[in-house]
This record gives structure tokens, C-alpha cells and sequence, in this order.
């Protein structure tokens, strides 16, 4: 029996990483029970091996984790990576090594548009790399959305704009600034605080005295849910809004409890959490739940990871082929139903990302009420519509 | 230890050391081989190594070379006084300049490495120049602090390229030469390190660790020496810098992460401080050692610290001190008269 | 001409005032004995002279040269070399190797070699001078296992070896037995000898009397007596603030 | 009360005592008279225990090897193997040659590190009693020690031992850096706390001239051997004795 | 501004004075001190949330077990190594290492721990709400602080934590255990490392990484205070905290670990033994 072995190179013990990987392994499974991929005439097995970079813990040199990722492919042997790098620097720099040793990639978590520009200024060397989650423009068109409609059902119009300091989230953060200033907003204050920030008290007196009606927060980092304590204690009377990774998951409401409802948070991407309106949804976090017993917390990587291993699957049956070349082909033209919506890839090797799952992968904005995570963006499958928080004058 | 009645272990050496380190009596072909043993043993079998081993470990020699040399720079930091806890600085220079020349300049590989090494020294010496009064944990307290604000700095005002870094930098050829490289120039760090610090103009930068106030009282301007001592170690870690950011062909902030700082302290202190070698053998145990537990996945980290306490719990005094020892003396029982 | 003068001379700390309106002249190629209380300001006059502490006021003409402000090394390289008062030798370095330091300086570097082992000899003929047996083991020892009679001698080869002009000991005998005091006795006298000068701290008076051309009587920061050691001996206020006994 | 018995202890190869016999009863002012590297240090760090520490710690770290022969007892225990703190606790105090004190503490804080192991309320009482002995330490008793001057710090030393009210006190070159009017006093005071306090003090110097006076009885070590044994008065009266420590 | 400021502040000494209880007291380098911090809030929560005991008891449970935990490390790995200060370091910091990542292999991430507050609710104080949790951290401490200073200044136990970090010997031959006293002041920086984050830790989430943070925040605290000194490290943490909250305030929340540093780097520069230290005149002394 012949494996085609996929590697996982990534910050295994970071919440991303570590359902990404399960969902992976999920989607291996079912492929193998169904007997395999089929090569040519040949059917072959996916095998994973996943490897702990430690890329998205401060502090763990990019050297480290690209050596990690030599291990995979020169002593692992693996034929694709998925899930891959959480630091953008990581991300970009392991372009290099991808294209050096011609393996395909498709990662899913690290955010940063500088990939397709990469990716575009050297189709030719770096086309093994591919992106399965979305970018930070599309993320904050998710954002914009929900801005949209904040302003227009209950006339808000002053902002507080809160990004951890990275790469993808001040990206975020920057687009978001700047259509809001084109959009009649104001914007009280963009802030960004440093990746293990505990303090946030300066920013939200800032947007306190500045009166703004919504403050806008995209972290990924669990200190995070520091900002929503004092949000609250502080008694800022705007909405939070953005993406604050702590409060993705189902979990949230048992740690914070009443202190989050009606925070508006968005999606990056569906499909980990049941949505009646995309059956592919429901089917993905139901098996996930059979396989591993609790359901998943992050908004982002772990869904676009199970639909990765089948678009290789896929593309490797179209080629019919193991080789690198074909199944790139291949890939750049794939075209199916994930549990992130359809899958089809841009020229930069972006995952394209819209309003309707049935036509493009999806992202989303979900508002939390009573204990619930409701879907009310985009509207072609939302269940429920914004509603202003009983405290909210 | 066993304490036999009226027995008492004696501990001889082994004799070829006539009155001090560096002068030996030589006599003949036996006794040149044992000095020279323990030299050549490890050049040649690390050369065995290298050259032999599969590719995916060929790239662990070469990461665990330039460890080696790290650690062996900040040893020789430490005798000369200067505790340094910001290897990283160091390396983090020299792999920004060598970053900067190559993809700004499109200065070769052979230009931007030699100029990384000189520059990052010397831009490494100048930073430090005004806290070089300084001592003990208060200048390691500065070193740490340096390479954090600096990457911070590059951080908020996106010189550099930012956070992203500067990718696409200019390869080896290939990687023979990337091994060829770096281990000629770990080894011939080591030996010039040992070779300098044992003459007498070496000797100044250990007494100014002894007592720095009777280096002054000798005549000796401590702080010009501090400084070309600084130079010489921040020289090295450059130079692994410059490597690195060819061998990945990346250069970013992560190149002044803590890691680059710890483990050559890590790897002195188990080998053992003070000897430049022990050093270098620590290196080339933690470094492969890390990658052998990749195997465990996510434990990894976890065995690894345990590595560390039990090493330097067992041997306090580092490996190399103990292997020297065990090679240079004999121990034997004797009765008391 | 006096080598050295002190003029008026004041340090204090924090209130305390150690050294207190201090004027000397030594005088070339003699031997002038500081004693005085503990805490007399001794010692920080010493490292007012040679550069370890700036003083308030005042200032230190050797051979006509301003010395206030000078950092140690400078001090030292002009050829005025100090003894500690608590021994400062290199803890992990051999006897002999503890003079290379030395014999590296400004100072002597162009006269001690620099071919290989050049510095080895001077440093190995100058331990001798001082009383380190040269054939025995005692100068290859390392310094921290070195009796506590060698590592004073080693702070005195250390001057030697700098070519001082000013030889300042700072309780030299301080810790030694008498046998030790007497045979480095030849020793300073030898320096003397060789037309240098001495500054010598002591509270061992019966040998310092000895040899001392002059000797001056600190106490609270202040002079409080100077002259030859006779009229020293005989001072009714010394008695009092210092000796209390024969000698 | 002490009792040393065929002591030997090697550095190494290297035998800093030999075969050391001596006792000290209660109540005496005993001396020691070495020059130097006689071994006097080591003797005394052998009885207070903090040799066995050091010898710990050297094995620790792979430095030399401390062999240690012989016994040490105390009244009737034998405390060759006793830790230094208990040995302490039991009376023995040692002020350590060339006055190691705590620098970063204040002479006041030196003192009350140094009261450990004395009750409370017996503090105020061995304070004033050491700035008797040392007036020297009342105006500096602010100051950090290690600011003090060599003799300063000496006397913070002896001081320091005082408080522990030892039964056998050790005092190891007591003189070293004392102005000779505090040396007379230091002199004075001990016979003075001896008469008071009836503790055993154990001297030792190699500046023989002004301990012998008032010594009960003394040693004399060379290399790590005795050499001579007596009363205070028969070394004081000993023509080589005169020869080699008093310098006539 | 000026609360928030205070508070920050106070967080800050809170982190740092056990830290300087055993590194800058006593001598001993516990690295571990991060790791500590952050096992300690796990364990509290452990304790609520698994075996449902009461707040106050699981919090009192909790600094005691990790007092113990601190003696024993001292015991068993410190105490052989004790002296050679990079040995010390490198152990201590082999153990953190195994402690976070030990937490986090057993799976011990994601944002849902938290410790509740000890009261609930707000107060408006000089304009701005702050809540009462916060209040405690300053309360305490300011409570911290004063007892400390009391503890190694007037009794018998924290004079000998002094003692055994400068002149081990010595302290030896007066009768003071250098071992017990070490395992003492391990225990006893552990313990007030586990009050910390049992403090502060309600503010937010209880996550591994932080341990690092609050190590090199402790440390620099410590260090910029001047070794041995309390009031040092209030100073410092005034210092720091506030350079802290006026940078995020007026110029941009991005900045404040550059400002910060750099007040710290200024701070060396000037004084180069820390604020209150006497370090390096004293070494210089001679
Ligand atoms: N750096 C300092 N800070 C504070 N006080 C100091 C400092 N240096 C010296 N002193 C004080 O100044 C006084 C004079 O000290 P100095 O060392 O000069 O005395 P000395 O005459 O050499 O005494 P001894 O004979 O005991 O060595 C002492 O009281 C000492 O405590
Ligand atoms: N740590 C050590 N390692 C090796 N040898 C030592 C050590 N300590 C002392 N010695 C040697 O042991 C012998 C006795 O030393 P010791 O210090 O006991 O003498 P001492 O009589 O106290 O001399 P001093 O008057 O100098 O204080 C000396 O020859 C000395 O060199
Ligand atoms: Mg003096
Ligand atoms: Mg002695």
C-alpha cells in the first residue's frame, strides 16, 4: 500500500493549529475509508504528519520553523503541506523553501496579502503555494459589511479601532480605517497594542470620552479577552465589534458569560459552526463533533483545513498524476463545494471569498445573544438580524 | 565519594604539562598524540558527519554549527566580564545588514557575509559603547533589552520591510558549500578564540572578569578592551547572522527573538563555561537533541527543559570540564603514612 | 622639587567627611608613612591620587601634571602604581601570568617583548625579586590557592613590574607575619634604592619607623601631625588619638 | 571542652594541616601562632564546620578535592561531621578572617543578620555592648558596610560574632588592619568578655606580639604541624618564639 | 489616566515582588518565577472549576501548594547548582520551559480560563470606572509592599534572606542555614508569585504564553529598582507603568514597549546599579 503523506507544519498547541489539524485528520479519514485517492489506476492512501514549528509562540526563531519544515519534506518526505504557517514572516519565508523543493502548499491560517503579491511577482517560482483561508482584505469586508448596516439601521457613526499588532490584523485594521473615513465615519482612535498586551484602559477612555458608538477590535492573541472585561467594567457604552478570537467558539459565553452579549463578531470563515442555511456546514461540524467529542472554537483555520485535504485529493485525482506540476494545474483549477462555500482559486493563488456560499467561499458575522452564536451576515445565509443590545441607548 | 579508612583518593595529572597550560614537554610520538587526540577526533568526525549524513541532517549540522559558534562567542563574552544575554542582538545585525545589502544593494553572497560580519560588529560595539560601564546582570539586563526594541522599533516604523522581513534573498549554491562554510568557520572561530585568549593579550580580557579594578590599577584601559572584546564576539554572532539569512533567504524581526540568546547560554552551561570547546559541545548536544525530539511532537519542548535541568544538575561544572578533567588526570587510592 | 603634591585635597560621603583639606608634598626618592585611625581617610586619599575617586576639592600635581579627573589607568601608566590594602590579584590566572596584565600597559609594553614567552620571563625574574621561589612550583600556582604572604608580594611585583615611579602600599603588612615583614623589608628599601619613591600606610609603626624619612598622622580626614618618625613618636596628641601604647 | 584530634586535612594533594592534635578547656583564652599558610585558617574553619561547605561545594562543581582526617569534638560530641550551623547553634562562633561582612547591608543590619540565632529581646543589649567595645561603629551605623574601611569592617566582624553570645568563640587574625589603639582595646575587651561572660576564645594570629600576654595557653604551628606547645607566659618567654614573631 | 496608570503600576510591583523576594533578596535566580505565575492561576481554576471549592479556599490552597512546589525545586535542583548563577538560570528556566509546556500539552489552551473577580462591579473614580478588582490589585498591593519591606527589614528570617545572598559563609558561620533560608525565600517568592496571579490574573484569560511576559517584566522591574530594595521596585514599577500608560494614551499603544524600554535603558545608563541599588559603587569600591 502506497501513502501519499501530507505534512502539517505549524504552531500545533495554538488553538488554530491544533483543530486544523483535527479537522485534517478528519477529512483523511474519511477519504481513506472511502479506499484511498485514486492516482492514475492506483489507489493510494493520505498518511499525515504533523510536526510542532512553534512558529506562532513569540519568541521561536523563523529559522526554527523552517528548519521544521525541511524535516517534513526532506525526512518526512511529505508530498503537500497544509495548514502551515502562523506568522505572515514565517508564511513568506517559507515560500522560499516551498518553491526550492517544489512541494505544494495550502495554508490556512496566516493572513497576509503580501502572499499573492509574492506570489504574482514570480508566478512561475513560487505557483506551488496556495492560500485556503482568506486574506485580511477580505476579512474586512466581512467587517464593512456589518458597518454597513450598523449605520444604516441604527445611525451609528463613530468608531474606536482597536488591531493587535501584527501583520494581518493592522492590515485589517488600516483598510477598515480608511473606509470608514470614506464612508461619513469618524474614527476616534486607531490603536494597536502589542501581542501580550493586558492593559487596555488607555484606548477605551480614549473612545469613551470620544463618544463613539462602536469599537472595532481585531485580536487573535487570548490576552484579547482582557479587552472585553474592561470594556465592560469600564462601562464604554459602544458595541464590540471585530474579530476577538476568544470570543469565536462556543466556549466564550461560559468564561465571559453575560458580559459579551450583543458583541457582533465576525467570521472569517464559515463552516465550524452548524449553519442551517449551508447543509455542507452542518455535515462538517456534526462529524467533527462524532470524531472528537467537543466542537470547534476557532473562527479560522480549522474549517478551510478539512476542505484543503479534499481539494488535493481532488486535484490529485484530476491530474491523475503525483506530479507537483499537474496537480498545480490541477488545483488553480479547482472548482467544488467546501464547507467554507465553493472553492476556486484567483490567479495569486487567494481562495475567493464572497457574500454567498453557493458561488464563493464565505466568511461571516455572527452576534452573540443569550449564550447563542447567531448568523446575521451575509445575508444570504443569515438566520437572524443585528439587534441593538438591551443596554445600548 | 567513598571514604575507605585512612585512604585518600589522589589526583595526578597526567604529566605531559610542564608548570602551566601552555607549555608542554614534549617528548614523544605518544605524548604529541594525546594532545592532539582530542583535537582532531572531533574536526574529522564532525567533517564524517556532515558530509555523510542525509540532507535533512546535513541542514541540522548546519543550524547546530552556527549555534556552536554563538555559544562559543558568548563564552568568550563571558570571560572577558560581559554577560550577555542578547546574542540575538548580535545575530539579529548581522543578518539585517547582510538582508539589507543583498536586497537593496544586490551585493553577492561573498560581499554582504564579510561586511555583515565587520559592520554588525562594529554597529553592535557602538550601540553598546555607552552602557559598556556597565557589569554583570545590569549589562545583561541592557542586552536583552536591545534586540526587543529594536525589532519592536523596526516593528512600529516598518523600515526593513517591516514585520514581514525582506524574503528572497540570494541562496547558496548549494549545500555543500553551506557546510563547507560554516563549519571551517566554527572551527576556526573555536581554535583562534582558545589560541587569542590564552596569549598575552588575550590574558587581559580574563583578568578584567577576575577583577576589573586591578586591570586598571595595571594600566590597562578596560573599557577599550571591553570594547574589542564586544566587537569580537558581536563580530562572530554577525557572521552567523549573515549566514543564516542566506541559508533561509530571509531576514525579519524573528531574528532578534530570545531563542538566539538562550541557547548558546543553555549550551555553555552545560558544557561548560569558561572553555570556548565546552561551548561548542553543548551546542552540538542541544541542537541535534532538539531536532531528535521532534519525534515526540508536542512534548518536545517539555523533554527538552528536562534535558537541560538533569545536565546541569548532574554536572555542574559542564561536560567539558569533567571530560578534560577525567582526560588529563588520574585518580588513584592511597594510604596515609 | 616635590614629585608629588597634594593641595588641599577634600572628599566627602554623604556628609561624612573622609578626607578633609589634605596638602602634602613627597618628596623625590624618600619614604613617607601615612598612619592614623581606622577610618582616617587612608585609604581615600590613596584613591583620590590614583584616579578611583574624584575629590570634591582640591587637586594632585605629579611631577607638575593635574591628575584630578585622570581615570586609573592613565594615573597608572604615569608611573604611579598602588598596592590594595585588600590583595586584588587575578583569582584564576597563575602567579606569573598575573604580571603579564601589567606588563601589557602603555607603560612597559614596549620594553617587555612581544615575541612568545618574552613577557613569561620579565614577569618570572621580577616574582623571583620579590621572593617567589623560582624553581619551586609556587610562581605557576594559581593565584586563588596562594598563601595570603605570596599574593602581597604579588601586589608588590605588580608595581615593579609597572616601573613605577611612586610606589603607593596601602598596609603592605597588613596579615603578615614578622618574618614575611622582614624579608620584603629589603625589598622596598631595594626600590628606594633604585631612586623611586614610597608611600607607605601602616599600622605596623615599629617597621615603618624604620625606614620612613617622614611620616605624616591622619585623623578624622585631617593631618594632623607631620615630621620625622622621632617627633612623631614623641607627639603628645598622636599618643593620644592613635598610639595609646609603646610601640 | 574542644577537643582536636589527629587532624589532617589535604587541599588536594596539597596537606595544609598535619596530624594536629590540640584541646582547648572551658574558660581559656587559647592561641595559635602561625605564620603565614601555617594552616591556621583552615584549622579554623575545620572547627567551625565551614570547611565541610566548602568541601560540598568544590565537589559539586568538580574543583579540588578537601580530604578531611581525624575527629573534632566538643563538649563530649563528636561534631567532626556536624553541619556549621548546628555546630553554631551549639556554641561555636567563628569571625572569619579578613572580615567578610554583608556590604550591601548597613553596620546595624550587619548586626542584626548577625543576631540569628539570639533571642529578641537579648539584641538591644549586645548591640550597645559591641558599640562599647567598638565606639568606632556608632557614628557609621547607617552606613553600608562595604563602604567602611578595612579596619572598620574588621571590627563590624568581630562584632558580628559577638552577638551570637558563643560559648567558644573563634577569632581568626582578629588584628589584621587594626590601629594599634584598637588593638589594645580589642586585647582588653577580651579578656574583659572572658571574665564576664566565661566564654572560651580561641585566637589566632601570626602578629604574635600583643595576643601572647594574655593567652592561657597557646600552639604553635609551622606547615601545618605543631611545633611548639605552652602556656602564654612559656612562649612569651621562648628565645625562638621572640626570634620569629617579634622580630628581636 | 492617572488610576489607570496607578493601577498598571501596581500590577507591575505585584508581578515583580516575589520575583525580587528570591532574585533580589536573596540571590537565588528562580526563572521559573513565569511559570509559576501562570501554573498557579490554573490550578486555582482547577480547583473551582473541577473540584468546586470555594474561591478563597482554592486561592489559599493554591499559594500554599506552590510555596511548597518553589521549596522543593530549591531543594532538589538549585540546591546542587547553588553559586554558579548561569547554572541557576538555565535550570530554572529548563523547568519553566517544562512547566508551560507541559500545560499546554495537556491541552490547557484556548481562552476559556479565567478566574472570577473578587467582586463584581465598578466604581467611578476621578472620572473614569474602574472596576473594584483593580482596586484590590492596588490595595494589595500597597499591602504586599508594606509587608515585605517589613518582613526583610525587621524580622530574623528576612534578614537572613539578605545575609545568604551576599556572604553565604558568613551568614553560615553565624548560624544561618544558607539552604533552609534559600528554600524559604523560593517558597516564599513562589507563593507571593501564586498571590499575583491569583490577583491579577481576574483581569483577564489565564494563558501559558504570559508566563514569559511576566518573567521579563519582573525581571526588568527588578533589575531597574536595583537589586535587594523594595522600594526600588515600587519605584521602578511606577516608573515603567506609568511610561507605560502615558505612551499608549498620548502616542500609540505600539509604542509603549519601545518607550518603555527605554525609560529602562535611560534609567541604566544614568544609574547604572538600578535606582536604589549601591552595586556597582560598591564593587568599584576598593
Ligand atoms: N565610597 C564610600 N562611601 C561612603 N563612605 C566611605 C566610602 N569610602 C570610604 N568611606 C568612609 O570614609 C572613611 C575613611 O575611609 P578610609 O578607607 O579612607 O579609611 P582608612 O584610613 O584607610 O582606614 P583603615 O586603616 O581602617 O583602612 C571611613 O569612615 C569610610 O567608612
Ligand atoms: N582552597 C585552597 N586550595 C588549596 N590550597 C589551599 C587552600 N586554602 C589554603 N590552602 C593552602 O593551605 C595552607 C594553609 O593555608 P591557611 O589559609 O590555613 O593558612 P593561614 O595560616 O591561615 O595563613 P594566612 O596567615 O595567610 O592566613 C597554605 O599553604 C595554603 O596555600
Ligand atoms: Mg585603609
Ligand atoms: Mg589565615
Amino acid at each position: 500500500q502506497q501513502y501519499i503523506t501530507l505534512g502539517i507544519p505549524t504552531s500545533l498547541k495554538l488553538i488554530e493549529g491544533h483543530e486544523g489539524q483535527k479537522a485534517a485528520q478528519l477529512a483523511i479519514e474519511e477519504i481513506n475509508a472511502k479506499g484511498g485517492v485514486k492516482v492514475g489506476n492506483e489507489k493510494m492512501l493520505f498518511k499525515l504528519e504533523a510536526l510542532d514549528i512553534r512558529d506562532g509562540e513569540p519568541g521561536v526563531p523563523v529559522s526554527e520553523a523552517l528548519l521544521g519544515i525541511e524535516k517534513l519534506i526532506l525526512d518526512k518526505k511529505i508530498y503537500a503541506a497544509v495548514v502551515g504557517n502562523f506568522r505572515s514572516e514565517a508564511l513568506l519565508a517559507a515560500m522560499d523553501i516551498y518553491s526550492k523543493y517544489k512541494v505544494i502548499n495550502i495554508g490556512t491560517i496566516a493572513m497576509t496579502p503580501k502572499f499573492q503579491e509574492k506570489i504574482l511577482s514570480d508566478k512561475e517560482k513560487y505557483k506551488y503555494s496556495f492560500r485556503g483561508a482568506l486574506d485580511s482584505k477580505y476579512a474586512s469586508g466581512y467587517v464593512q459589511s456589518s458597518m454597513k448596516f450598523l449605520n444604516k439601521e441604527f445611525g451609528y457613526n463613530k468608531v474606536y479601532i482597536a488591531t493587535q499588532d501584527v501583520l494581518w490584523a493592522n492590515a485589517i485594521g488600516s483598510l477598515m480605517e480608511k473606509w470608514f473615513k470614506d464612508n461619513g465615519w469618524t474614527v476616534a482612535a486607531f490603536d494597536k497594542y502589542p501581542v501580550g498586551a493586558t492593559d487596555f484602559s488607555a484606548g477605551l477612555m480614549k473612545a469613551k470620552s470620544a463618544g463613539v458608538q462602536v469599537i472595532m477590535a481585531i485580536f487573535d492573541m487570548p490576552t484579547s479577552g482582557i479587552l472585553v472585561k474592561q470594556w465592560k467594567s469600564m462601562k464604554v457604552p459602544a458595541l464590540l465589534t471585530g474579530f476577538i478570537s476568544p470570543l469565536t467558539g462556543s466556549k466564550a459565553w461560559k468564561t465571559f458569560g453575560q458580559d459579551i452579549e450583543g458583541v457582533l463578531e465576525s467570521v472569517w470563515e464559515i463552516g465550524y459552526f452548524p449553519i442551517k442555511a449551508y447543509p455542507p456546514s452542518v455535515k462538517f461540524s456534526a462529524a467533527y463533533v462524532k470524531r472528537w467529542k467537543e466542537d470547534i472554537q476557532s473562527g479560522h483555520g480549522a474549517a478551510p483545513a478539512y476542505d484543503t485535504v479534499y481539494i488535493l485529493a481532488n486535484a490529485i485525482e484530476k491530474a491523475g498524476t503525483l506530479d507537483s506540476e499537474k496537480v498545480v494545474k490541477a488545483i488553480e483549477e479547482t472548482d467544488m463545494a467546501g464547507v467554507v462555500g465553493r472553492i476556486k482559486f484567483d490567479n495569486g493563488h487567494q481562495l475567493i471569498f464572497g457574500d454567498d456560499p453557493k458561488q464563493t467561499a464565505c466568511g461571516g458575522v455572527f452576534q452573540w445573544r443569550k449564550g447563542k452564536m447567531l448568523l446575521v451576515w451575509p445575508e444570504s445565509i443569515a438566520s437572524d438580524k443585528i439587534q441593538k443590545p438591551a443596554w445600548m441607548k | 565519594m567513598k571514604n575507605r579508612e585512612n585512604y585518600r583518593k589522589e589526583r595526578i595529572d597526567r604529566c605531559i604539562k610542564a608548570r602551566s597550560d601552555d607549555i608542554y614537554a614534549l617528548s614523544s610520538y605518544k605524548e604529541m598524540w594525546y594532545l592532539i587526540f582530542p583535537r582532531v577526533v572531533p574536526i574529522i568526525g564532525i567533517a564524517i558527519l556532515a558530509y555523510f549524513l542525509p540532507l535533512y541532517w546535513k541542514k541540522v549540522v548546519i543550524t547546530t554549527c552556527i549555534f556552536a559558534m554563538l555559544a562559543v562567542s558568548w563564552d568568550f563574552l563571558s570571560s572577558c566580564g560581559l554577560l550577555s544575554l542578547g546574542q540575538a542582538l548580535f545575530f539579529g545585525i548581522g543578518s539585517y545588514t547582510a538582508g539589507c545589502l543583498n536586497h537593496y544593494f544586490h551585493f553577492p553572497i561573498y560581499l554582504t557575509i564579510p561586511i555583515a560580519t565587520i559592520c554588525g560588529g562594529f554597529i553592535s560595539t557602538i550601540l553598546l559603547l555607552p552602557v559598556i560601564r556597565l557589569r554583570g546582570i545590569y549589562f545583561a539586563m541592557v542586552t536583552l533589552i536591545l534586540p526587543l526594541m529594536l525589532a519592536r522599533g523596526i516593528e512600529a516604523t516598518h523600515v526593513f520591510g517591516g514585520n514581514e522581513g525582506i524574503t528572497g534573498l540570494s541562496p547558496f549554491p548549494n549545500v555543500w558549500v553551506e557546510l563547507t562554510f560554516i563549519i571551517a568557520g566554527m572551527w576556526a572561530a573555536l581554535f583562534a578564540l582558545r589560541r587569542f585568549i590564552s596569549s598575552d593579550y588575550g590574558l587581559i580580557f580574563v583578568s578584567i572578569r577576575d577583577n576589573d579594578r586591578a586591570t586598571m590599577a595595571s594600566g590597562i584601559n578596560i573599557y577599550a578592551f571591553k570594547a574589542q572584546a564586544l566587537f569580537i564576539g558581536s563580530s562572530i554572532c554577525a557572521f552567523c547572522g549573515a549566514f543564516m539569512t542566506h541559508l533561509y533567504m530571509f531576514t525579519g524581526i524573528p531574528v532578534f527573538t530570545m531563542e538566539f540568546s538562550i541557547l548558546p547560554i543553555a549550551a555553555s552551561a552545560i558544557g561548560g563555561i569558561g572553555t570556548l570547546a565546552g561551548p561548542l559541545l553543548g551546542a552540538f548536544i542541544l541542537v541535534p537533541l532538539s531536532e531528535i525530539l521532534r519525534e515526540f511532537g508536542s512534548l518536545r519542548v517539555v523533554f527538552y527543559g528536562l534535558v537541560l535541568v538533569v545536565c546541569v544538575v548532574a554536572l555542574p561544572e559542564g561536560i567539558f570540564h569533567y571530560l578534560s578533567r577525567k582526560y588529563n588526570e588520574m585518580e588513584r587510592w592511597v594510604r596515609l603514612e | 622639587m616635590a614629585i608629588l603634591e597634594i593641595k588641599g585635597v577634600t572628599k566627602s560621603f554623604g556628609g561624612v567627611k573622609a578626607v578633609e583639606d589634605v596638602s602634602v608634598n613627597v618628596e623625590e626618592n624618600t619614604l613617607l608613612g601615612i598612619i592614623g585611625p581606622n577610618g582616617s581617610g587612608k585609604t581615600t586619599l590613596v584613591n583620590i591620587i590614583t584616579g578611583f575617586i574624584k575629590p570634591d576639592k582640591g587637586s594632585v600635581f605629579f611631577k607638575g601634571k593635574e591628575l584630578i579627573g585622570l581615570p586609573p589607568y592613565t594615573i597608572t601608566n604615569l608611573g604611579i602604581g598602588r598596592a590594595f590594602q585588600m590583595v586584588k590579584p587575578f583569582f584564576h590566572l597563575p602567579a606569573f601570568k598575573n604580571l603579564i596584565v601589567p606588563l601589557s600597559s602603555k607603560r612597559v609594553r614596549s620594553t617587555s617583548g612581544g615575541g612568545y614567552g618574552d613577557k613569561d620571563a620579565i614577569a618570572l625574574d621580577i616574582l623571583e625579586e620579590v621572593g617567589f621561589e623560582r624553581d619551586s612550583s609556587v610562581p605557576y600556582k594559581t593565584a586563588s590557592v596562594l598563601p595570603h604572604g605570596y599574593l602581597k608580594r604579588l601586589e608588590l611585583a605588580r608595581l615593579i613590574s609597572l616601573k613605577s615611579e611612586i610606589f603607593i602600599l596601602d598596609e603592605l603588612f597588613s596579615g603578615l607575619s614578622i618574618a614575611e615583614v622582614t624579608s620584603i623589608l629589603p625589598i622596598i628599601e631595594k626600590i628606594l634604592f633604585e631612586g623611586n619613591t614610597v608611600i607607605m600606610i601602616e599600622h605596623r609603626l615599629k617597621e615603618l619607623f624604620r625606614i620612613a624619612n617622614k611620616v605624616i598622622v591622619f585623623n578624622f580626614g585631617r593631618i594632623i601631625k607631620e615630621g620625622a618618625p622621632k617627633e612623631i613618636l614623641e607627639d603628645e596628641e598622636v599618643k593620644k588619638a592613635y598610639l595609646g601604647v609603646e610601640v | 571542652m574542644l577537643k582536636v584530634d589527629k587532624l589532617m586535612v589535604f587541599y588536594e594533594n596539597a596537606l595544609a594541616i598535619n596530624e594536629l592534635s590540640i584541646h582547648i578547656n572551658e574558660g581559656e583564652i587559647v592561641g595559635i601562632i602561625g605564620s603565614n599558610s601555617a594552616g591556621k585558617t583552615t584549622l579554623m574553619n575545620t572547627i567551625s564546620g565551614l570547611l565541610l561547605d566548602t568541601k560540598l561545594k568544590e565537589q559539586r562543581k568538580g574543583g579540588e578535592r578537601i580530604t578531611i582526617f581525624g575527629s573534632v569534638s566538643f563538649i563530649g560530641n563528636d561534631i567532626t561531621n556536624t553541619w556549621a550551623d548546628e555546630r553554631v547553634k551549639m556554641g561555636i562562633v567563628l569571625s572569619r578572617e579578613r572580615h567578610p561582612v554583608f556590604v550591601e547591608s548597613d553596620v546595624k543590619e550587619n548586626l542584626k543578620i548577625a543576631s540569628y540565632l539570639s533571642p529578641k529581646n537579648k539584641f538591644k543589649e549586645m548591640l550597645s555592648f559591641v558599640y562599647d567595645l567598638f565606639p568606632a561603629l556608632v557614628p557609621l551605623r547607617k552606613r553600608k558596610a562595604g563602604f567602611l574601611s578595612g579596619g572598620e569592617q574588621q571590627m563590624l566582624a568581630i562584632g558580628m560574632s559577638l552577638m551570637v553570645k558563643p560559648k567558644l568563640l573563634l577569632l581568626d587574625e582578629p588584628l589584621l588592619g587594626l590601629a594599634p589603639t584598637i588593638q589594645v582595646k580589642l586585647i582588653e575587651s577580651i579578656v574583659k568578655i572572658r571574665k564576664e561572660t566565661n566564654v572560651t576564645i580561641l585566637i589566632c594570629e601570626q602578629f604574635a606580639r600583643p595576643v601572647l600576654p594574655i593567652i592561657d595557653r597557646g600552639y604553635v604551628l609551622e606547615n601545618g604541624m605543631l611545633a611548639l606547645e605552652g602556656t602564654g607566659n612559656e612562649l612569651f618567654n621562648n628565645p625562638e618564639i621572640k626570634a620569629a614573631y617579634f622580630g628581636v | 489616566m492617572f488610576v489607570y496608570g496607578l493601577i498598571n503600576s501596581a500590577v507591575l510591583a505585584l508581578m515583580a515582588l516575589g520575583f525580587n523576594l528570591t532574585f533580589g533578596i536573596s540571590g537565588i535566580a528562580n526563572f521559573a518565577y513565569g511559570a509559576i505565575y501562570v501554573v498557579a492561576g490554573f490550578i486555582t481554576w482547577a480547583f473551582i472549576n473541577h473540584l468546586n471549592l470555594p474561591y478563597a479556599v482554592s486561592a489559599i490552597l493554591t499559594i500554599i501548594i506552590i510555596g511548597i512546589f518553589g521549596a522543593l525545586v530549591y531543594k532538589f535542583i538549585i540546591k546542587r547548582i547553588r553559586g554558579l548563577v548561569i547554572s541557576e538560570v538555565i535550570a530554572t528556566f529548563g523547568i519553566s520551559i517544562i512547566l508551560l509546556e507541559l500545560l499546554r500539552f495537556i491541552g490547557l489552551i484556548g481562552f476559556k480560563y479565567s478566574l472570577p473577580v473578587f467582586i463584581d462591579g465598578s466604581v467611578e473614580i476621578l472620572g473614569v470606572y474602574v472596576d473594584i478588582q483593580r482596586l484590590f490589585i492596588i490595595g494589595l498591593g500597597i499591602l504586599v509592599i508594606i509587608s515585605l519591606y517589613v518582613f526583610t527589614h525587621h524580622t530574623k528570617t528576612g534578614l537572613a534572606f539578605r545575609g545568604i545572598a551576599q556572604e553565604e559563609h558568613t551568614s553560615l558561620s553565624l548560624g544561618i542555614n544558607p539552604d533552609r533560608i534559600a528554600s524559604l525565600s523560593m517558597g516564599m517568592g513562589s507563593a507571593l508569585g501564586a498571590f499575583a496571579a491569583i490577583v491579577i490574573l481576574p483581569l483577564g484569560t489565564i494563558t501559558v504564553d504570559s508566563g514569559y511576559d511576566v518573567l521579563i517584566n519582573a525581571l526588568s522591574v527588578c533589575i531597574v529598582g536595583g537589586l535587594g530594595s523594595t522600594f526600588g521596585v515600587i519605584i521602578a514599577s511606577f516608573i515603567i507603568g506609568y511610561t507605560q500608560t502615558i505612551t499608549a494614551m498620548y502616542l500609540a499603544p505600539h509604542w509603549t514597549m519601545i518607550v518603555s524600554l527605554f525609560a529602562i535603558l535611560v534609567i541604566l545608563v544614568i544609574k547604572p546599579s538600578g535606582l536604589l541599588g549601591h552595586q556597582k559603587e560598591l564593587e568599584e569600591r576598593v
